[in-house]
């Protein structure tokens, strides 16, 4: 059974850290702002999500878990938000979309 | 293995503070400053400074940046940053690197459980917060009873920021009647 | 009872008072409770001094816990002597604080000012009397923010400027303090002075220990604005309302060569800091240069304040000269001379303070024919001059006639000479003020004399300029057993 | 009223009367009735010590520093510089009442306070019993002159009173309070001891450097080079520099000289260790250097300072000649040449305020017209150059006695060629008064005596001149009774 | 952790020098703040890095570890940030003040404006 | 912010559980890391969160910087009123055994109560400084420099005290 | 496991290093704003990550604050954002509708 879910766990470890550098990559190699809060919320949002998931099955039932549970839902809630604030802000601050005839 | 990562975190911390050093957008500084603050309290963890760690994500990252951020708000954000010519704080900067350098010679390991400062008062504390005060965090009893004398003037700095704050940008409310032309 | 808890006390009651006077909010109340603590607080330093110098020191355990695991101040001789200092010049400047700060500074919320004040009190007080190098930080930094803050409160907006500078170097100041204990504590394992001092011995050799010791004076000199460390403090001392500077002249530079003294002659052995480290060289080169460059600098000022500010930085170099020369005379003569510039620094502010009330500015030209107009500032000032020259039968004389026989006692010639070929430096400064104020006609015709709330805080230093020259064998008594007991160490 | 009630009363009665001075200011008749009768009073506390032979007593006032008192006590020496200060203080309170009247000075008041406090600083020097005590009012006398120094306001009174506090205070503080303090360090005090204190405590090889220290130290005994201060304090009214030259200032340097050989380092001492030779040498270079600058002056007042320079140097020889004549000869020179001096600026006072003419080419003939004054000054300059029938005879003697008696040849002929100089500045100002014929000016205004309060004075103090040469001997006694206690 | 070695402290040091060097290059008074908070974190690395006791964990009692890392720097260095904070909020409200009397917070205008 | 309707939407439901974060924190240091500093910090910056959101004019209402104030000396005169407490029992200054008759107990109490001090000193410290600054306008006020001389110090007071409506 | 703790700790620090990369460069504030909020979210998961990689994983109460940290503090430089280009006198002040 540990060994199942140490498998588990480490497939999501190691797949939310994959999440995370690939976003990492979008945030560098993505052409402007906007395509970049996309990569951004990569990270944010399945990197996130499964690197806890991972270390949920780790922690068993307690108040780890617990603890866990709400980082996952502070996350979820906070990241959204201020991904979308930001992208609000920025169009309103005069930050265009760069569109594929620009080029 | 824990020493990887505090290596690598270490390493990245250095980059962080160079490129604050040659970044010449001040609004980018700022927020390099807030990276680098959580950075910082990443490296506390590592180190087992849970206690630093909590309190420079909150100070570091959220309340000097957001404060920070405050006084960029009134000055203005396009600011490139100048630099006056680099060959005197090169050299002071140097010589006391040199000194330092020079310094850490004799410095015991890091994380030799032998050294001076893990033997001396340490396990008293640590044995007392049991025993005489019953606490489990070690931290809190050490902060708040050993040397609360100092905890006290921790409050005390920051009570003074405040009322220095208060004084220098605070508006009283207008006193009419001692201005009788008014 | 109650005299056990003094040394506690003697910090506790001005801390207690600051958040007191947020919560009154009302400028007299505050004012008049600052005084009221600043006096008690006056009066607890006399008493731990007399009873330090006839009992020995005192010790007192903060929270119970014994020594090296919790806080405790030692009291002896020493740091008594500066406490006394420390509290009796805010004591006395308070007095005009209100008007004066009320005349200078366009604060509404008056309140934070003698918080500010009475935090900078405890700050001071809190470093001199504590026997822990870490807690030595932290009041440090309670004194140098509120020094910070109180400096800022200037009239002219140069203050704001001036304060930012002294932030930063204090900063850093403080900064290279917290290195150095930081690196004591590596070798050593404690934070308490006197263990330290046990412990020191032991790993004296280290480069880590000797680096710790060059941080720590570094700091702390940078703190007492030892020449060349002094950028901050002309433009401080001059920007500040007049009150502050007086205080601050009085007491922030005075603390701060008391640590040195403690880390020089306690923490590190007398042979140890001033042999092996060559300080005793360094010290004296540097006191010798700040003695002159500095009161040459000070003769070119058209800013009266200015000037004073100069010369406090020169006057600094005569105490880092009596400590360079480690001899019981040498010392004597440094301590005594901590106590005398206080007196005569901070009445000669509190002189130009009366100035600024009346005439808005300190600038020489400005003090043209105010001898006439305003006699009794002026002839403070004149005397409080005289004892910075260090004419006979004011303490300026005591402080030269105890350095210059510490030097020939090392048949120093040539310093004997510096030491008073520099004071006669202070005339021409001090003249050239003189000459203006008395023989020259300016736009001052319808000047008063300053109100009398002012002209009593700074004559009751005129004359205790005067009866302390005259009948030095107290404070030379004080002085020396403090200079003994550094000299012997623990 | 008790000898220590006295001696504090000496320096205490001036001090009180300047407060009073300060406190009757705009009302002139109360201020200088109060200047007169402190004066008249502190010269009868004065003459009522001299007469307590009980050997001396000592008053301490406070205690500086351990073995460092600031007392006063009596002693010959002091007694007789007392007694000349306080006594010619009533006589220039006369004259300056006359002078400033005359002349409508401004700021009179000023004046009298300073005045006042000068002369209560004197009598500290005069009756001080150590080294510290003589300093700490040395210094006072410095700081309360200063300020009668530069009492016109004028850009060159301000300039003279910098050249003045200048080089007073840097050589007491630079030399002088150096000099003290290696004094304490090898003898442990600084008492004023018969015999000296510094026999047998002090490497010999160092004695000259010393001595050195001590004499430029005591800048007011002007010995050159520091003598500059004293032609530059020349733009002060004359009853100031009346005061600086014959009072006070000047006196209380040399009186300081003499001390500091007689009672710090001992005239045996001294002469055993041979440490004043070179310093005899400099006073000699003084005295004749002085003189013939003096020759050169047109100015009546520079003139005479110069030869105030030139006597100061009389003194200082005189105590350099380490023997007991010569020290009875300067401390007697002290008191003649006060009365000369002071005689002779009266005079020149009198003249500026009677034709305000300052040099001695613009005055031919005056001396018809202002024959008291004249008169007065040809007593003066007898009784400076040393002829029969004024006291400065006598000094005189007795230096040149003492100048054979030490054996020093050389000296006695600087003595004999000064006092020729001496004749050829001083004498020749009556005789041109007297003999030349008055330029023919424009102007017809008569010209008259000075104030009768002015003629008064100078009159006083010519009179003693010539009484001097007759009552010598207590002088002389009380001279010698340094020797036989 | 022995396998650090010294490199905490040399990591340190450069942080230290860095920060320092902002302070004293920069002529912008924010960015001055912003290099006394870098220099001063260093410092608080440094303290942390004493502390550290290889294979201890954080000092708060659970029962069955022995080994602890050294609470006492840790205690100290809480109020040494506390310290920084406080610094930094005085100098930066000193920064409004500076802007609102010489519309700069560049050290070089604001020296030839106001002199 | 008033567009940002997912924004105050969020802000509703964070703020109460941030304070209540807070207060687990402050009451919670002695058994993990956090403690009085720690949770001050969190509560101001609750506070602050909801000055963003709503508005600065909005929280004065609720929080009056009066009340701010007082409170952050309040709370200092709490840690430095224990301490004369235990002065008054009997024991040394900030000596918490004294506090109670058990020792251990009078610890607890003694860090329970001086915990508690820091965090008010330190959430109102954040808040005031946070209104110091976002409260400080002097950019839209037209605020003549300040100079120094008297005649521009008035005008230059005038503007200030204007409070914006 | 600690392995697999250790590979996810330098992911994390690699993708920090990404977001570094961001907040250098800009080349717009929103850039920076946005890399700063990247790297608060990695944060939040090494130190999640760390808690278990020192088997000590009760001290999560940090992540959940650095998440609430990162939050304000993109929140604040938003506002800053709105007051600044807009311009607004009253955009601190304005009352919700």
């Amino acid at each position: 059974m540990n060994v199942v879910i140490d498998i588990v766990s480490a497939v999501c470890l190691i797949g939310g850290s994959a999440f995370v550098v690939i976003g990492g990559i979008g945030l560098i190699r993505m052409p402007d702002f906007f395509t970049r809060l996309h990569a951004a919320g990569v990270c944010e949002t399945l990197g996130a999500w499964l690197v806890l998931l991972g270390l949920l099955l780790q922690a068993g039932w307690s108040m780890v878990s617990v603890k866990l549970i709400m980082i996952f839902l502070m996350l979820a809630i906070t990241g959204p938000t201020a991904t979308h604030a930001l992208a609000k802000s920025a169009l309103h601050g005069g930050v265009k979309p760069k569109h594929l005839d620009d080029n | 293995m824990e020493a990887i990562v505090d290596f690598a975190l270490l390493a990245g911390l250095a980059a962080w503070a160079v490129a604050i050093v040659r970044l010449r957008s001040l609004f980018g500084a700022a927020m390099l400053f807030g990276i680098y603050s959580l950075h910082c309290a990443l490296i506390f963890v590592v180190l087992d400074a849970v206690d630093v760690a909590f309190t420079e994500a909150a100070v570091g990252a959220g309340i000097s940046t957001v404060l920070i951020l405050g006084t960029l708000a009134i000055t203005g954000i396009k600011l490139e940053v100048r630099h006056t010519r680099a060959l005197i704080p090169l050299l002071i900067t140097g010589t006391i690197g040199a000194a330092l350098i020079y310094a850490s010679v004799d410095m015991p390991l890091v994380g030799d459980p032998n050294a001076p400062a893990n033997l001396h008062i340490v396990p008293d504390y640590i044995e007392g917060s049991a025993t005489e005060i019953g606490i489990p965090n070690v931290v809190t009893s050490v902060l708040a009873s050993y040397r609360g004398y100092d905890t006290l003037g921790e409050v005390t700095v920051i009570f003074t920021a405040g009322v220095g704050v208060l004084c220098l940008l605070g508006r009283g409310k207008p006193k009419r009647s001692r201005k009788p032309r008014g | 009872m109650i005299s056990a808890h003094l040394p506690a006390l003697q910090v506790v009651i001005p801390l207690l008072a600051a958040p007191a006077c947020v919560v009154v909010r009302q400028s007299t109340l505050t004012w008049l409770l600052a005084l009221l603590v600043s006096w008690i607080s006056f009066a607890i330093a006399l008493t731990l001094l007399v009873q330090t110098f006839f009992n020995g020191p005192m010790s007192y355990e903060l929270g119970g816990w014994a020594a090296p695991l919790g806080i405790e101040y030692a009291v002896d001789v020493v740091n008594a002597f500066v406490l006394v200092i420390v509290s009796g010049v805010s004591s006395v400047v308070l007095i005009s604080a209100k008007e004066s700060i009320e005349r200078e500074t366009h604060i509404k919320r008056t309140h934070l000012v003698y918080t500010g004040w009475l935090l900078c009190l405890t700050g001071l007080l809190g470093i001199t009397i504590t026997g822990d190098v870490f807690n030595v930080f932290v009041f440090l930094e309670i004194a140098s923010l509120s020094s910070y803050l109180l400096v800022s409160l200037g009239p002219d907006r140069r203050a704001l400027t001036a304060a930012f500078q002294y932030l930063v170097m204090g900063t850093i100041g403080a900064t290279f303090i917290l290195i150095g204990v930081g690196l004591l504590y590596m070798m050593t394992g404690t934070l308490n002075m006197a263990d330290l001092a046990q412990r020191i011995p032991g790993v004296a050799q280290t480069t880590t220990v000797r680096a710790g010791f060059a941080f720590l004076v570094l700091g702390i000199s940078l703190k007492a604005a030892v020449f060349p460390l002094h950028y901050w403090l002309p433009n401080a001392y001059t920007f500040a309302p007049s009150a502050v500077t007086a205080f601050m002249a009085g007491s922030a530079t005075k603390v701060s060569i008391y640590l040195l003294l403690r880390f020089f002659f306690d923490i590190f052995s007398e042979t140890f800091s001033l042999r092996t480290m060559r300080l005793d060289l360094i010290l004296l080169i540097l006191g010798v240069i700040a003695i002159f460059s500095m009161s040459l600098v000070a003769i070119y000022q058209s800013n009266v304040k200015r000037m004073l500010a100069y010369s406090s930085v020169a006057q600094v170099g005569y105490m880092v000269i009596g400590i360079s020369l480690a001899t019981t005379t040498g010392l004597t003569a440094g301590i005594v001379h901590l106590f005398n510039h206080a007196l005569m620094k901070c009445a000669l502010f509190l002189a130009l303070g009366c100035i600024v009330f009346r005439l808005n500015s300190v600038d020489l030209k400005d003090l043209a024919g105010v001898g006439r107009r305003m006699p009794w500032t002026m002839a403070a000032f004149v005397i409080g001059g005289l004892s910075l020259i260090g004419v006979p039968a004011t303490v300026g004389f005591i402080s030269k006639w105890y350095l210059v026989l510490a030097a020939l006692e090392r048949d120093w010639w040539w310093l004997a000479f510096m030491v008073v070929a520099s004071s006669l430096l202070a005339v021409i400064y001090i003249w050239r003020v003189v000459e203006t104020a008395y023989f020259k006609t300016g736009p001052v015709a319808n000047t008063e004399e300053a109100p009398l709330i002012l002209l009593v805080p700074t004559w009751v230093l005129i004359v205790a300029n005067i009866y302390f020259g005259v009948s030095a064998v107290d404070t030379i008594s004080f002085a020396t057993r403090a200079a003994d007991q550094l000299l012997s160490t623990f | 009223m008790s000898v220590e009630g006295a001696l504090l009363l000496t320096v205490l009665l001036p001090l009180l009367g300047a407060i009073l001075i300060a406190l009757s200011d705009s009302r002139p008749n109360i201020r200088e009735t109060i200047t007169l009768a402190t004066a008249v009073v502190l010269f009868l506390i004065v003459l009522q010590l001299l007469g307590h032979d009980t050997g001396s007593i000592e008053l301490v006032i406070a205690t500086p520093l351990p073995q460092l008192s600031l007392s006063l006590y009596t002693e010959p020496l002091g007694l007789l510089f007392a007694t000349v200060a306080s006594g010619l203080w009533i006589i220039t309170s006369i004259y300056s009442i006359g002078y400033m009247r005359g002349n409508n000075e401004q700021n009179q008041t000023r004046f009298y306070v300073f005045f006042a406090i000068s002369i209560s600083a004197t009598m500290g020097v005069a009756l001080s019993a150590n080294l510290f005590t003589l300093f700490v009012f040395y210094e006072i006398l410095t700081l309360s002159t200063y300020p009668l120094v530069t009492h016109k306001g004028t850009e060159e009174a301000k300039q003279g009173g910098r050249v003045y506090l200048g080089l007073l205070l840097s050589t007491s503080i630079g030399f002088l309070l150096v000099a003290m303090v290696w004094t304490w360090h090898v003898a442990g005090h600084l008492d004023f001891t018969v015999g000296g204190i510094l026999q047998d405590k002090i490497d010999p090889g160092f004695l000259p450097l010393l001595l050195a220290l001590y004499l430029f130290g005591i800048g007011k005994a002007a010995l050159m080079p520091f003598h500059r201060w004293l032609p530059a304090a020349m733009v002060a009214p004359t009853p100031v520099s009346a005061l600086l030259h014959a009072v006070a200032v000047v006196k209380a340097g040399v009186f300081a000289v003499l001390k500091v050989t007689v009672y710090i380092f001992g005239l045996d001492f001294l002469h055993n260790t041979g440490a004043n030779k070179w310093l005899m040498w400099m006073a000699a270079i003084t005295v004749i250097l002085a003189s013939v600058v003096a020759l050169t002056k047109d100015n009546l007042k520079a003139r005479l300072a110069y030869s105030t320079v030139s006597q100061l140097g009389y003194i200082v020889l005189g105590a350099m000649l380490v023997n007991s004549m010569a020290i009875v000869g300067g401390g007697m020179h002290i008191a003649t040449h006060a009365l000369g001096k002071i005689t002779l600026f009266f005079c020149a006072g009198a003249i500026y305020v009677a034709t305000h003419k300052t040099n001695i080419s613009e005055m031919d003939g005056l001396g018809r017209s202002m024959p008291v004054t004249y008169t007065a000054m040809l007593i003066g300059s007898l009784s400076i150059i040393g002829l029969p029938l004024t006291g400065g005879l006598w000094s005189k003697w007795y230096l040149a006695l003492g100048a054979v008696a030490a054996e020093q040849w050389a000296m006695l002929a600087v003595f004999m060629v000064s006092s020729l100089l001496n004749v050829a500045y001083l004498l020749i100002i009556p005789i041109r008064g007297f003999f030349f014929s008055q330029p023919r000016s424009g102007e017809t205004s008569v010209i008259k005596e000075a104030p009768f309060a002015s003629v008064l004075a100078l009159s006083l103090t010519a009179l003693g001149c010539i009484a001097m040469f007759f009552f010598a001997q207590p002088l002389y006694e009380m001279m010698v009774d340094i020797f036989e206690r | 952790m022995t396998t650090i070695g010294l490199f905490n402290y040399w990591i340190v040091f450069v942080l230290m020098m860095s920060g320092l060097y902002i302070v004293i290059v920069s002529t912008n008074l924010i960015k001055k703040i912003i290099g006394l908070n870098i220099f001063q974190t260093s410092v608080f690395i440094l303290y942390i890095s004493i502390g550290k006791v290889s294979g201890g964990t954080a000092p708060i009692l659970v029962d069955g570890i022995t080994l602890y890392s050294n609470p006492l720097p840790h205690v100290l260095i809480l109020t040494a940030i506390v310290v920084g904070v406080a610094t930094t909020a005085l100098g930066l409200a000193i920064v409004v003040r500076i802007h609102s009397a010489f519309n700069s917070i560049d050290e070089e205008e604001i020296y030839t404006t106001s002199d | 912010m008033e567009h940002h309707i997912v924004l105050r939407v969020v802000a509703k439901l964070l703020i109460p559980v941030i304070l209540l974060f807070a207060l687990y924190v402050q009451f919670h240091g002695d058994y993990g890391p956090g403690g009085g500093f720690q949770a001050g910090v969190i509560f101001g910056a609750g506070l602050i969160l909801y000055a963003l959101i709503f508005g600065l004019q909005t929280i004065k209402k609720v929080v009056t910087p009066s009340f701010v104030h007082y409170m952050s000396g309040v709370g200092l005169l709490l840690y430095a009123g224990v301490g004369v407490i235990s002065l008054f029992k009997g024991g040394n200054y900030l000596d918490y055994s004294f506090l109670s008759a058990d020792p251990v107990h009078g610890q607890h109490l003694g860090i329970l109560l001086i915990e508690l001090g820091v965090g008010i000193t330190v959430a109102f410290v954040m808040v005031s400084l946070f209104y110091a600054f976002a409260g400080y306008r002097q950019a839209d006020l037209k605020v003549p420099p300040d100079t120094g001389h008297e005649a521009t110090e008035k005008a230059r007071d005038a503007v200030l005290e204007r409070e914006p409506q | 496991m600690i392995v697999i703790y250790v590979i996810t700790a330098l992911a994390i620090i690699l993708g920090m290093f990404f977001a570094m990369g961001r907040g250098v460069s800009g080349p717009t504030l929103y850039d920076r704003v946005l890399a700063v909020n990247a790297f608060g979210g990695m944060t939040v998961l090494m130190i999640a990550v760390l808690g278990f990689l020192m088997s000590r994983p009760d001290f999560l109460d940090i992540a959940l604050v650095y998440a609430l940290i990162n939050f304000i503090g993109t929140i604040a430089v938003l506002k800053f954002f709105e007051y600044q280009d807009l311009g607004k006198r009253s955009s601190f002040s304005e009352t919700p509708k």
